[in-house]
């Protein structure tokens, strides 16, 4: 099988225009993976599916990426007047200033592609495909790759359920694993567990703040 | 009550053969003569509703100790000397624990359901005979009594399945009707063989028929090819009556929890119970005496042990094959269980019934004599094993099935 | 008991039969109504058997079943058609099918 | 071989020369537990484990698993309960017929185990419904489900039948059904049973037990 | 033939019913409370706390670091640490716990807290008849119930307590090596140090615990 | 086909695999059914929302998450090792085939090598856990089709037999925990590897008693045969794998396809079905069950002596680059991944298993629709799930 | 007068079962009373000395007409109490004004009848008489019933046959001999 640049340039090739990024993973795994823009996808998954030889996708999950601060120090070179000896002069001057920037986080769609067809010999890393959304709020849809792998149709609806990303096009989205009066997404990394923390023999940590904070509200409630 | 006129022997042997009868008469001799009759009714029925029932007890830690056997482990074996409480103790529970009427269901038909389905079957015992002179009411159409009151069974137990008002009793029940009344048909055809061979539908003249010896190897209509068949048919279709594995499909249903009784709980549960063992036993003895020779002994060296002994024996070792099929056989479909009663038994019944007129005629045409005995033999059981082959092939090839084999990849 | 007895149970429930399939306005029970009125006559002929003069000793007798084999073969074949009905116009109500009349 | 014998004298003495209608009723009642065909997770599979051959439960005529909870007489929480299958429960226990009795097998049937930190497992069914005997472990060996057995029995043997003392299905004041909490948008509703779950005041760590 | 495969089926059946009265192997039934199946050596179920010599509370190797409470995976531990320190088997003054609770009702055995213990303090019981009606006293235990001396630990893991007992007297060996070491320059360099007499007197107490506990072994 | 005649494919729509849609005819009269979530017949805890027409289910949908336990939420709190003993009790059959998966992810992601003697003692328990997973499916399924327990009890007698090995080995019966990154965590004790081969030479007796007892049956033939019939084209698409994969003629085995641990170092057969029934799922759980046998009798006389534990490994504070990294092996219900991402701190930042079980499963509404209900239930039980995986 | 009391009881079952069959609103309720109707008519045979009769009729009545009835009140959605008007036709008081005077005047005309009536015995009739008559003198007849008994199940099978191969009832339906095939 083709590794994931060379398969980049062949998309590119075949499908001019394409919004593909690949992601260069440094770990010893070696495993890159294919960023694809949402409205590109379902095309390169087909391609992937029926040309490439892709035809079973193994993995669908989701990744929640949150909003990142960064402070970092930058060092500016500008011209500015400045008086040098008596005379205005336009003078470079390098400037150093921490400036705090914030990457919008995005909740992220990982595939992991294998193909069956390609003989049972054949060893070869996962193709992994990967789709961003805007934000991590409101603007949350992917479209569907259920369609191309069935596979897909229930790991993409544990997504939704677990990350709430709505997958446009899949047959049949509803929650997979949580109740459907459920409103949170659990397994986004902001959500807040629900306070049921009555009894806890052996606490420590996050648990041991939250059990105290439990029992200064019901001893609240109980003053009331 | 009286006596076998084919019976001579006498002395001991005898007194132990008719001991019960024995009592039963001089019990009934303390009452007025016109009383006589009832009271000896009155001790016929205790004994039914005393000894079946203990059986029924027994037969319950028996079956889960069997099948604990089968299974390579030892069953209930810790409430009294080696577990033989175990029913007393389960009776004790289900007589106290809470009868919970689901609160849509029909009152009256949901209480009414377990005492109609055990009331009928205890009136089956009423013609089965258990032993010489041996039997409560020696009426002549015996067998067609044990078949009408079989035929009302089933009406309990859509009772049952109506009045729970739960979509999974009433599903189960009209599943059962429907294998009731399905087996019925070679229930009843598997049986008129025998009752053909002896010309009489008393239970009592049908193991007459079969009393006597050739050698040491009696006359029982099993040894013959359409006694074999028709006692394999009636097995089957005995199964399938009492809702025994494999066709324990109305309660076992994995898809719909426990069948007809899933709302009963408690003592009504317990009748359920009841029911299902008494009924099975006395299709059992029923079959013991259709074609096992009744209370007859195997061999007639061993003649001189009492007939119930020999019917019970034959009882305990019809309620073991029962337990033994249910610790090996899996389950049928609905549909294929409804495909073999009318697409295998139905037709191999029939054929029986006319293998037997053909058994009876060739015997007239070729006489006596061993050549001629072996010739009807022969040809008998060819006729049947040669259908039961080709049939079953056919059943198998329909539905397409068979040994398979594989290939593998390196 | 006397014949008579047993003639004016047949008669009750004979009357009790015809009452049913008069009155009742589902298929089935007309059809029950109709099953009592054939067993009604079912006591008649065994009783005139019991209590007969016996020239013909088991007619009556013989009669009774061969009507009970009847009465089997007209249940069968009347709900056969009042389920037929059913699949075809959704009602076993005679009330309303004599109005789909046509 | 002490046990044994004791044992089978306090059979012998229930099971044949027995004294009084109390004794009968609950020798009979704790020799005849029924389980329920019910498992949830890891333990429902130790809970078939013990009803095989090498540590057979038939032994104690208890091997009469009844898939209806109509007939069913002890409940067996072999598993983690979520608090999507909390509902189904307290539901089915609600369905049971009295006498009946709860065993809580594992840990997370106690209080959740090493899941109760998980936003959708129930930090003990206790919250919900009354639990008999609690069985730690994860999941506990066969050995101990049995043994769990037997404190159920001793329990049993131990209740009066009159008094103040006497097992809730004689009690004509007691809770007959248990209210079924219902999945709300973020947690269960209620969270807790308070009638069932006694837990006087939250503790957060309990008290030390020194020179215990 | 229709009705082969059924009948195979019950003369296997057969088979089974008929040797489960002769062999063993056909009856597999360990009847629990009276038998009892062998005792596997790496049986795990519980932890317990090793404690050295007769005193529980002042033999317990543990010395409240902490790091089972922080690696326990389902933080099912509780440790505070003692104010005042004691000195351990090789004489170092540490500290102890004055309350170490395991949850047994959260407890899942993994043994990752015995993986971590750098103390040997820690091991894995076999205790597994723990079943209780009492909900909240019964299914946590204190330093008290989960004490048990390293006589009961080479009971139940022998080879592996052998092998903790050879490490830690290899380390102490090396301990006394240095603290003999570091006497004989001090006595060199001064007659009387009192600070160094202590550190041999608890070296001494040390040395005592475990010839018993070897004893306890043989 | 080539690239030109798929181009004109992507332009006229995309080829998806869907479940038949049944028609019927009268809408109200469905008898519309929830088996489960506590139902008989359902491994544990699953609910299956069945519309009837008689008894032809015209619609099925699973339900899930009735033993949602949040371990892929549990693992991101906490350390890499702490998740071990909970990848226990995803498939709460295969503890050990878990375990491997887990840390071949990890040591894909943190680069450890495994040494010698841990990869032999891995193969050995993976495939012990096989023949124990596959005769516990088969009495299982035997089970649905209301055998009263023999199968099962035939099938746990075996089983214990292995949970004793693995108590011997771990300490556990169940919930071993018994693998580490980069190896194992104890050696064998002392008579372990002759208790196995003994125990292994044995096995095919026992499977050989489960075949006299079942495979010529014909009221299994009757209820297995031409029942949840799966197509290879389906099944590929919808990423089944395991044996439901080779039931229909797939040829595709983790362990030959990815030659991970040392499986190269061993002869052994795939076998392979040809109707993708449940007949053939049966049959190839029992001849899979005959090939661990020989890949065992391989590994036991050849493992060499040797450290069991890469030297980088250790329990404390360990801490990968960052980078992401999926490692799966077969394990006996299919192919079970790991995907991980480390963002350098001692907790993966993201966590998640791929169970078989769950993506099995994705074929069920598929394979019951327009069959008879009482074939739901064995349908289900042929898949071989554990909920403990599907719902995690 | 042992008789007597017998002959009471069973006349009395038979005709409140046949009274709560035409009262009650329930249909399987009516069904259910209707076998006790039957099961009374049975033992009236019974004490009849009509032994084999009486049989045949708790074997065709009770093992196979109740249950038909059961069946197609179930089949046809019929359980369930239904409210008065749904169940008596729009002439009810005129059927039932004719059902009693039709009653009445059988009543009347039967108790002052005089009829030639044997005070005899029970004739007693085996098994093994019945048979040789059906298959002597009444052998016309049997044939005949068995034609028609023949003709009945067929046209039965005929009627119910459903216009689409599969029945809604599941009961029915699992009679349909042929499998079905698998999910393609």
């Amino acid at each position: 099988m083709k590794s994931a640049a060379e398969l980049l340039d062949e998309l590119q090739g075949a499908m001019p225009g394409v919004k593909l990024a690949l992601a260069t993973n440094p770990s010893p795994s070696a495993q890159h993976s294919l960023v694809v823009a949402a409205e590109d996808a379902l095309r390169v998954a087909v391609y992937l599916r029926d040309v490439a030889g892709y035809d079973y996708c193994s993995n669908a999950t989701g990744v929640d990426w949150l909003d990142k601060e960064t402070t970092e120090k930058v060092k500016t070179t500008r011209r500015v007047k400045k008086e040098v000896d008596g005379v205005e002069q336009e003078v470079d001057e390098t400037v150093e200033e921490t400036v705090k920037r914030v990457e919008p986080g995005c909740l992220e769609a990982v595939y992991h592609l294998y193909s069956m067809r390609q003989g049972p010999h054949d060893p070869h890393p996962p193709l992994v495909l990967r789709m961003r959304t805007a934000n991590r709020t409101d603007r949350v849809e992917l479209p569907s790759l259920s369609p191309v792998w069935r596979a897909a149709e229930f790991q993409e609806r544990e997504i939704f359920d677990l990350y709430g990303i709505v997958f446009k096009g899949h047959r049949d989205l509803r929650r997979l694993l949580m109740w459907d009066e459920f409103e949170d997404h659990p397994m986004r990394r902001d959500y807040v567990d629900p306070d049921d923390f009555e009894y806890e023999p052996t606490p420590h940590d996050e648990v041991l703040k939250r059990a105290e904070e439990h029992r200064a509200k019901l001893a609240a409630e109980g003053a009331r | 009550m009286n006596l076998n006129a084919g019976w001579a022997s006498t002395g001991w042997t005898s007194t132990l053969d008719q001991i019960f009868v024995l009592v039963q008469h001089r019990v009934a001799e303390l009452f007025p003569p016109v009383l006589q009759p009832w009271v000896a009714m009155i001790l016929g029925v205790v004994g039914i509703v005393a000894v079946f029932p203990a059986i029924f007890a027994l037969t319950t830690v028996l079956e889960r100790k069997g099948l604990g056997r089968m299974q390579n482990r030892l069953g209930p074996n810790r409430v009294g000397p080696y577990g033989i409480l175990q029913p007393m103790a389960d009776a004790i529970k289900s007589l106290t624990k809470e009868d919970i009427i689901p609160r849509s269901a029909d009152a009256v038909v949901h209480f009414l359901a377990p005492v109609v389905l055990v009331v009928a079957i205890f009136l089956g015992y009423a013609v089965l005979p258990v032993g010489r002179n041996m039997v409560l009411m020696p009426i002549d159409a015996g067998i067609l009594f044990f078949f009408a009151i079989g035929a009302s069974t089933e009406l309990s137990i859509f009772m049952a399945g109506w009045s729970s008002r739960n979509k999974y009793s009433l599903l189960g029940a009209m599943r059962a009707v429907a294998q009731m009344i399905s087996y019925e048909v070679p229930l009843l055809l598997s049986a008129v063989v025998a009752i053909m061979m002896t010309g009489s539908l008393s239970p009592e003249a049908i193991v007459a028929a079969q009393g006597g010896f050739s050698g040491v190897l009696p006359h029982w209509y099993v040894f013959t090819p359409w006694g074999f068949a028709g006692f394999a048919l009636f097995v089957v279709a005995a199964l399938a009556e009492t809702n025994r594995s494999p066709f324990d499909l109305p309660e076992g249903e994995s898809e719909l929890v426990a069948g007809y009784f899933t709302e009963y709980s408690g003592f009504k549960f317990a009748l359920f119970f009841l029911g299902e063992y008494l009924g099975m036993m006395s299709i059992a003895g029923y079959g013991i005496t259709l074609f096992l020779g009744g209370w007859g002994a195997p061999f007639s060296f061993l003649a001189f042990i009492p007939s119930w002994a020999w019917f019970f024996g034959k009882l305990f070792l019809a309620i073991f094959f029962f337990i033994w099929l249910r610790g090996t056989l899996p389950r049928l479909r609905q549909d294929q269980l409804m495909n073999f009663a009318w697409k295998f038994m139905l037709p191999m019944s029939l054929l029986n019934l006319l293998v037997a007129a053909a058994w009876r005629f060739l015997g007239e045409w070729l006489g006596a004599g061993v050549g001629a005995e072996a010739i009807r033999w022969l040809a008998c059981a060819a006729v049947l094993g040669g259908t039961y082959v080709l049939l079953g092939r056919a059943m198998l090839r329909r539905q397409k099935i068979g040994p398979r084999s594989y290939r593998y990849a390196e | 008991m006397t014949l008579t007895a047993y003639l004016i149970v047949a008669a009750m429930l004979f009357a009790l039969g015809l009452g049913i399939a008069l009155t009742r306005r589902n298929a089935i029970l007309v059809l029950i109504g109709i099953e009592l009125m054939l067993n009604a006559a079912n006591l008649n002929l065994i009783a005139f058997w019991r209590f007969g003069a016996h020239a013909e000793p088991m007619t009556g007798m013989l009669f009774a079943l061969f009507s009970i084999a009847v009465a089997a073969a007209e249940a069968s074949v009347g709900l056969g058609l009042v389920i037929a009905w059913f699949r075809h116009a959704r009602t076993t109500d005679l009330d309303e099918m004599t109005r789909m009349k046509g | 071989m002490a046990v044994e014998s004791n044992l089978k004298i306090e059979l012998g003495k229930q099971g044949v020369f027995v004294t009084t209608l109390n004794e009968l009723y609950n020798w009979g009642r704790r020799n005849s537990v029924w389980p329920m065909q019910f498992g949830l997770a890891c333990c429902a599979i130790e809970m078939i484990a013990t009803t095989m051959a090498r540590y057979d439960l038939a032994r104690f005529g208890a091997e009469v698993f009844r898939p209806s909870p109509r007939q069913a007489d002890l409940m067996i929480i072999s598993g983690t309960v979520t608090k999507k299958m909390a509902p189904q429960v307290v539901r089915l226990y609600n369905q049971m017929a009295e006498p009946r009795y709860v065993i809580a097998m594992g840990a997370c049937a106690i209080s959740g185990g090493p899941f109760k930190q998980g936003y959708n497992v129930l930090k003990g069914i206790d919250r919900y419904i009354p639990v008999d005997v609690h069985i730690p472990g994860c999941p506990p060996r066969p050995e101990a489900l049995i043994h769990a057995f037997m404190t159920l029995q001793k329990k049993i043997a131990a209740q009066p039948l009159t008094g103040e003392e006497r097992p809730r299905h004689l009690d004509a004041s007691a809770q007959g059904e248990f209210p079924v909490p219902e999945p709300g948008a973020h947690d269960l509703e209620p969270p807790v049973n308070r009638l069932v779950w006694p837990l006087p005041a939250p503790t957060v760590a309990a008290p030390a037990k020194e020179g215990a | 033939m229709l009705g082969e495969g059924i009948l195979k089926g019950l003369a296997e059946t057969a088979k089974n019913f008929a040797g489960s009265f002769v062999s063993e192997e056909r009856l597999t039934t360990v009847e629990y409370p009276e038998q009892r199946l062998p005792q596997i050596e790496n049986t795990r179920d519980f932890p317990f706390l090793v404690y050295d010599g007769d005193d529980a509370m002042a033999g317990l190797r543990c010395v409240s670091c902490q790091i089972c409470e922080k690696e326990c995976p389902p933080k099912c531990i509780y440790i505070t640490k003692s104010a005042d320190k004691k000195p351990d088997y090789v004489g170092k003054a540490q500290f102890y716990p004055t309350r170490f609770d395991i949850d047994v009702s959260v407890c899942m055995s993994c043994q990752i807290c015995v993986e971590v213990c750098p103390f040997e303090a820690i091991k894995m019981d076999t205790e597994f008849e723990l079943s209780t009606e009492d909900r909240f006293g019964g299914l946590i235990l204190d330093r008290h119930k989960l004490a048990k001396s390293n006589e009961y630990y080479h009971q139940i893991h022998p080879t592996e307590a052998a092998e903790v007992d050879a490490r830690l007297a290899e380390e102490k060996a090396k301990v006394e090596a240095k603290a003999k070491a570091a006497a004989e320059a001090a006595a060199a360099k001064a007659a009387a140090d009192a600070a160094a007499k202590g550190t041999a007197d608890a070296t001494a107490k040390a040395a005592e615990s475990a010839a018993k506990s070897a004893e306890g072994q043989a | 086909m080539t690239t030109a005649e798929m181009k004109s494919g992507i332009d006229s729509g995309i080829k998806s695999y869907l479940p038949p849609v049944i028609e019927v005819e009268a809408e109200n009269e469905l008898l519309e059914v929830a088996m489960g979530p506590h139902h008989p017949s359902t491994h544990g805890v699953f609910r299956m929302d069945v519309a009837l027409d008689g008894e032809r289910v015209v619609r099925l949908k699973p339900v899930f998450g009735y033993l949602h336990r949040n371990h892929e939420k549990l693992a991101e709190g906490t350390t890499y090792l702490a998740s071990m003993p909970y990848t226990d009790r995803l498939d709460y059959f295969c503890s050990m085939t878990n375990n491997w998966a887990y840390a071949l992810a990890v040591e894909k992601l943190a680069g450890l090598e495994v040494p010698e003697r841990a990869e032999y003692i891995r193969v050995i328990t993976a495939e012990l856990t096989r023949v124990q997973n596959h005769a516990s499916a088969i009495g299982f399924l035997m089970q649905e089709m209301g055998a009263s327990g023999t199968p099962l009890m035939y099938a746990f007698r075996e089983r214990e037999k292995i949970l004793d090995l693995f108590e011997a080995l771990s300490g556990s019966r169940m919930m071993c925990n018994y693998m580490r990154f980069g190896g194992c965590r104890v050696d064998l004790p002392e008579g372990w590897l002759e208790r196995t081969k003994k125990i292994v030479a044995e096995l095919p007796r026992f499977i050989d008693e489960m075949e006299a007892l079942l495979t010529g049956n014909e009221i299994l033939m009757a209820r297995a045969q031409g029942v949840g019939v799966l197509s290879p084209e389906l099944a590929v698409n919808a990423g089944v794998t395991g044996v439901m994969l080779r039931a229909t003629g797939v040829n595709y085995d983790v362990r030959k396809v990815d030659h991970y641990g040392i499986y190269d170092r061993f002869s052994f057969r795939v076998p392979l079905g040809e109707h993708g029934d449940i007949y053939d799922r049966y049959m190839l759980r029992v001849l899979e069950m005959r090939e661990s046998v020989k890949i065992l009798e391989q590994a036991l006389p050849q493992i060499p002596d040797g450290p069991i534990l890469d030297p980088k490994s250790k329990p404390r504070g360990f801490r990968p680059k960052p980078g992401e990294a999926y490692g799966r092996i077969e394990a006996p219900k299919g192919e079970l991944g790991f995907y991980l991402i480390s963002d350098g701190s001692g907790n993966p930042y993201r966590y998640r298993v791929r169970p078989p079980s769950l993506i099995n499963l994705t074929i069920l509404e598929d394979m019951c629709l327009g069959q008879n209900v009482a074939d739901v239930v064995l349908i289900f039980g042929s898949v071989d799930i554990v909920l403990g995986e599907v719902d995690r | 007068m042992m008789h007597a009391a017998f002959f009471l009881t069973f006349a009395v079952l038979t005709l409140a079962g046949a009274v709560a069959a035409a009262l009650l609103r329930n249909l399987v309720h009516c069904a259910l009373s209707l076998t006790v109707t039957f099961a009374g008519l049975a033992l009236l045979y019974l004490s009849l000395g009509a032994e084999f009769v009486g049989l045949t009729q708790v074997l065709v009545y009770i093992g196979a007409v109740a249950i038909l009835v059961v069946f197609a009140i179930l089949l046809t959605r019929g359980s369930g109490s239904l409210p008065r008007q749904m169940l008596s036709s729009s002439g009810w008081r005129v059927g039932w004004l004719a059902a009693v005077a039709v009653g009445f005047v059988l009543v009347a005309a039967l108790r002052d009848a005089p009829f030639a009536q044997s005070q005899g015995n029970a004739p007693v009739v085996s098994v093994k008489e019945i048979g040789q008559a059906l298959m002597g003198p009444f052998a016309l007849p049997l044939e005949i019933v068995g034609v028609l008994l023949t003709v009945a199940l067929i046209g039965a099978v005929i009627v119910a046959m459903p216009e689409k191969p599969m029945l809604e009832n599941p009961v029915l339906k699992n009679q349909m001999p042929e499998k079905q095939g698998g999910a393609e």
